[in-house]
């Protein structure tokens, strides 16, 4: 399997990567200015495993993806608008669940996102069904379930693995590892050194994966995926990662050790791929200013944009709870 | 009018489904080969085959994450979680996630999956093999709860939870699967959810029960009958939808409420009927409503003890006796 | 008069009680070294150190089964789990054991253990972070379930649930840790459990309420009293036990009820409060009940529509008023 | 280590399985005489492991024990009476849970059983709770946690074990491997073919054990015990060994191979231990004979001694699930 990729692959990969960064750039910002309200989880120095995980997904095919409360990236990558996100980052009717999920909830059926979940752990379960259907089917479709470094420590995640190897389901799990479980670092509540150790418990195969490169991170996940679709069961893929802002907004991150996150900030997810185009021939400077600053516009004018977009109705709170059904539909104040 | 246990029942609905539509498929613990642990699926793996019906391990958070999973892309899965009381290490996959997937995605998803289990008193199964668990589901909007009580209503309550979009939560009773009851001949005997069913009419005083609830409620109607006190009694069928409608009808017309639970008190079904009633149709009401529950009681194992806290006639006769009084 | 906020009162009765008793250890997700996700047991860990004070895995079952186990051997421990939500994927360690291992082991155990959680809505957590729980833990004789609401009361009570030999469901509000509010100045200030505040007396109507909504009630209050409707509110802080002493007082002589809770309606404890007075006080009720609750609501992110859908002092006017209507 | 145990424990170790068998089967003969109700969950065949369990607990330093429903082998090795364990079956008020508890819910603190848990994995967790105990103490108490193959399927069951190694707890988690959860065989759940192979997720040691030799058992358990009282962290011990009756009360147990039960018979752990106490000079025959007509005598004693036991009283229904405490002792009909 070659790790170079063609140059349109390594281009729509920075360009996502450049999206999200700006996104969420944005997002905070947003958020200190109280437009955006909860909480909200940044990927902030892990873009290149979203990107390299979309270029796998084939929504059309009926791939399905489930991740976490940390999930702009993800998000914005398998292709969800970014008016979706944005709309919904500020509780719009215009947001991919009219405003009634937030950044925590997102989804969108059209680009295979089943939905992040804010449940630790409570999405690996959910992508074994969304597999087990292409298994009945046939479609060769799969699933990719991705979490944090903390999440193997949950019994969803341990039943969910465990069941998917059992039953040789297409379904992919994908760590980021970014070292932190909010503020407390990995080592600190894990056994072992490496989440990928887990694997040996349901005799699945295991990579451990530079996660700041995408190019790295690809192949690993086609292999996974090929693995997956053959009939051959999930694979369990730990990309190695950093967060470059706090576990979420309120969290200033004074824990990290000095110099470590300096350190990680050296192997910037999008200075090595942009780097390794331009060694390549594929992109000068110039122009890569010119996509970031390209990006810088379009999350600026969909944030405006956003930010006039309607509420959604009072009568919408009451609205999508129930899936209408034969003669009961609209079960509304029910019990 | 054939008549079959309520097992039967449960094997016959889910029969029918997988014959008529090939996205039901079928999974738990022990359900396949075996035919579950309260022999109430026998058959359907020698028919279906070991991909549509499945021997999971026991891992229920597994179980129903794949349920949910697979229903959101398109399957209509049954799943069956044993005895009702494990739910709750599964708790969160119910009412965080199949619950709430539908509005948190802003109405993209649909989740039509059941959720099977088994509850209440059988005798001497303990505190932990015996309760009955509705009081979970009814606090969690966006699931539908069954609790049928005749073989005629598990099938016809079953197979509409099947082709409902909505998760349901499909409550057996246990201490039931054996009981007999004629069901309708015809191939697609259907209930719909929301509709209560009055089991004996009466014009002095209205009980609500449900599963085994219901049998101790018309022995508590017979005594009570030879008193002169006509029960109406009334069995909703389901909890989400609730029929409040047949309910406070016959509120109106008795003036007298008593409700009959297998289960804890506080947080009960019960204290929802009575509270409706309380709130929209008060004037009606000419004595104390009076919840007939557990108390504040766990299921001991020892038979004396075990009868003692579970309500039976002579509850009910001094609830109605006391709602009567004043 | 110390001033204080209700995420001050939380360490202050966590550190006087591990002070006190070395018995008391502290665990859960990031409580330790980062001193809480929501910041409210800083300094505890550094104090107390790394023993004592234990950062976990994200492992609920694990943390519930340690705590109920080093509980059950002789400690007393306090553990936390975080969001309330979550302690829906640990269920059966809370309902099915720390509840019932006192009464299935005939009464040999004690399971003094302390579970912290903060519920509520906070503004934008969403569907899956901002609930109210009680129901849960109401439902599950054996533990007893406190929901302070303001500074002194989360003291009081947290050093009561530490010195409980029960294990204590302990529901902080989280929109209200930043609240402030008086404190007695003496070392040891007790709540118990079971007894009710009443926060603001009047003749008219009795409104039930505990933590943020007791601040919506007392809005609704002042807006009645404009009126010249008196209301009284009556906080019950503890809902297991449950003082409906102080209630059917009330209702006794208001003649008029309403409840208002931040949780679904349907097995919430407003219904079991209004039932009790219905069956034991039904006389004195002159009006209808009325509830105010999220209906059969899930709470959305967006700012309207969170707002529209919990209680606000509007919602408690308008039952009010429907209560007097009649 | 030496594997050859003392005559004095040896005797010790066949009497109690002797009883064990004995009142299994006694108990069996009750339920089909509707003496006992519910279900019950024998574990003949698997005597051994609860014989060599109890030789390393000392419930007097503070060791403890939790184990499933299967746990009526367990609590008569500990050293619960067997008074107290019939008349608990018959739900009598002189059971060690004053009849509250049953065959499922047994518990006796004097001889450090905690409890026997009946929802699967929950006792792992508690076990746990326990060694923190005996670690922030410092006694050198230990927490045994027994359970079956199909348990390590279980969300709790992984939670307890990788709390238990993270936080190096003096725990051993003993697997009564019986090659069946339920109706179904292990290998239809589980992805690796040893429980032991779990152990790798938690970078803690496992043992395979012969499960019917009582004296293979213990020195593994032994050497957990002392590993686990040095700081070391828990052992993950899989015993091997089976059920001879079906797992509960109404199962045929139809499902097993043909002859898989009578192969398992001829290793019965009752006569390996009495067969090697024969060579070794320690039994004869006649004694053996002696031994198990008395544990007999014994069981039928108390059988009926039980059968005349009071139940309890109707007012003990809601006694038990409040301790009392300070001012609010008794809060009764509460909620
Ligand atoms: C069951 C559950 N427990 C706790 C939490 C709170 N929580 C949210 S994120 C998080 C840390 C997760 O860490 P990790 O898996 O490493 O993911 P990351 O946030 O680093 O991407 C925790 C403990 C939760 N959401 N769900
Ligand atoms: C959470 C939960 N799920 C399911 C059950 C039903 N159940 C009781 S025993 C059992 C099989 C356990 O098998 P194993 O762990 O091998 O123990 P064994 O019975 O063989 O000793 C099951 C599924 C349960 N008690 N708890
Ligand atoms: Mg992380
Ligand atoms: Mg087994």
């Amino acid at each position: 399997m070659s790790t170079s990729l063609g140059a349109a692959v390594r281009h729509k990969m920075l360009t996502n990567m450049l999206l999200v960064r700006q996104t969420e750039e944005r997002i905070q910002e947003l958020f200190l200015e109280n437009v955006i309200r909860g909480t909200t989880h940044l990927c902030i120095g892990q873009e290149a495993v979203s990107v390299a995980m979309a270029e796998v997904v084939d929504a059309a095919r009926g791939d399905t993806v489930t991740c976490t409360y940390r999930g702009h990236g993800h998000a914005l990558a398998l292709g969800m608008s970014l008016e979706s996100m944005m709309a919904e980052m500020m509780g719009k009717v215009s947001g991919c669940s009219k405003g009634k999920g937030g950044s925590m909830h997102l989804a969108d059926l059209d680009v295979g996102l089943l939905g992040t979940f804010a449940v630790v752990g409570a999405g690996l379960p959910v992508t074994n069904g969304a597999a087990l259907t292409a298994q009945m089917r046939g479609t060769g479709a799969i699933s990719i379930s991705i979490f944090g470094d903390g999440t193997p420590n949950i019994g969803a995640w341990h039943e969910a693995v465990n069941l998917a190897a059992v039953w040789k389901l297409p379904a992919v799990f994908l760590c980021e590892n970014n070292r932190y479980g909010e503020y407390t670092p990995y080592e600190d509540t894990a056994p072992v050194p490496n989440v990928a150790d887990r694997a040996a418990a349901y005799g699945i195969p295991s990579v451990i994966v530079d996660g700041q490169d995408a190019e790295a991170v690809y192949p690993v996940l086609l292999e996974a995926a090929d693995r997956a679709r053959a009939g051959d069961g999930p694979t369990l893929v730990e990309a190695l990662t950093y967060r470059y802002r706090g576990h979420s907004r309120s969290d200033p991150a004074t824990y990290r050790p000095e110099g470590e996150l300096e350190r990680w900030m050296e192997r910037d997810p999008i200075n090595i791929l942009a780097g390794r185009m331009q060694a390549d021939g594929q992109l000068t400077a110039a122009e890569f200013e010119a996509l970031r600053e390209q990006q810088r516009a379009e999350v600026q004018r969909v944030t405006e944009w956003a930010m006039n977009e309607p509420w959604p109705a009072l009568e919408e709170t009451l609205e999508d709870i129930w899936a209408p059904s034969g003669d009961d539909a609209g079960v509304g104040e029910g019990a | 009018m054939a008549v079959m246990t309520c097992r039967d029942a449960v094997v016959r609905a889910l029969d029918e489904e997988m014959a008529r539509d090939e996205d039901v498929i079928f999974f738990g613990e022990d359900v396949g080969k075996a035919g579950g642990v309260f022999k109430v699926t026998p058959g359907l793996y020698e028919k279906y085959g070991g991909r549509r019906v499945r021997d999971t391990p026991i891992s229920e958070n597994a179980i129903v994450g794949a349920g949910v999973g697979a229903a959101v892309t398109g399957m209509r899965p049954v799943i069956e979680l044993m005895f009702a009381d494990f739910a709750a290490v599964t708790l969160d996959q119910i009412v965080n996630q199949a619950a709430k997937l539908r509005y948190m995605s802003g109405g993209q998803i649909q989740v039509p999956l059941t959720i099977r289990m088994a509850q209440g008193s059988a005798g001497g199964f303990g505190s932990q093999h015996s309760q009955c668990c509705e009081s979970w589901f009814m606090h969690a909007p966006g699931l539908k709860v069954c609790v049928p009580g005749t073989p005629a209503d598990i099938l016809g309550l079953l197979k509409s939870a099947v082709r409902d979009d909505n998760p349901v939560i499909f409550l057996e009773h246990k201490g039931q699967y054996a009981e007999r009851g004629e069901v309708p001949d015809h191939a697609d005997h259907l209930v719909p959810m929301g509709e209560a069913r009055v089991v004996r009419e009466g014009g002095d005083v209205t009980i609500v029960a449900v599963q085994r609830m219901v049998g101790v409620a018309l022995k508590a109607a017979d005594t009570l009958a030879e008193q002169g006190v006509e029960c109406e009694v009334i069995d909703p069928r389901t909890l989400v939808p609730l029929d409040m409608e047949t309910i406070a009808r016959s509120v109106e017309k008795t003036g007298h409420l008593v409700t009959v639970e297998e289960a804890v008190r506080a947080g009960g079904w019960g204290a929802e009927v009575v509270s409706q009633i309380t709130e929209n149709n008060i004037w009606s009401l000419e004595g104390p409503v009076v919840r007939v529950t557990l108390g504040a009681g766990i299921i001991p194992f020892s038979q004396p003890l075990e009868e003692h806290l579970l309500p039976g006639p002579e509850d009910v006769v001094a609830a109605v006796q006391r709602s009567l009084e004043a």
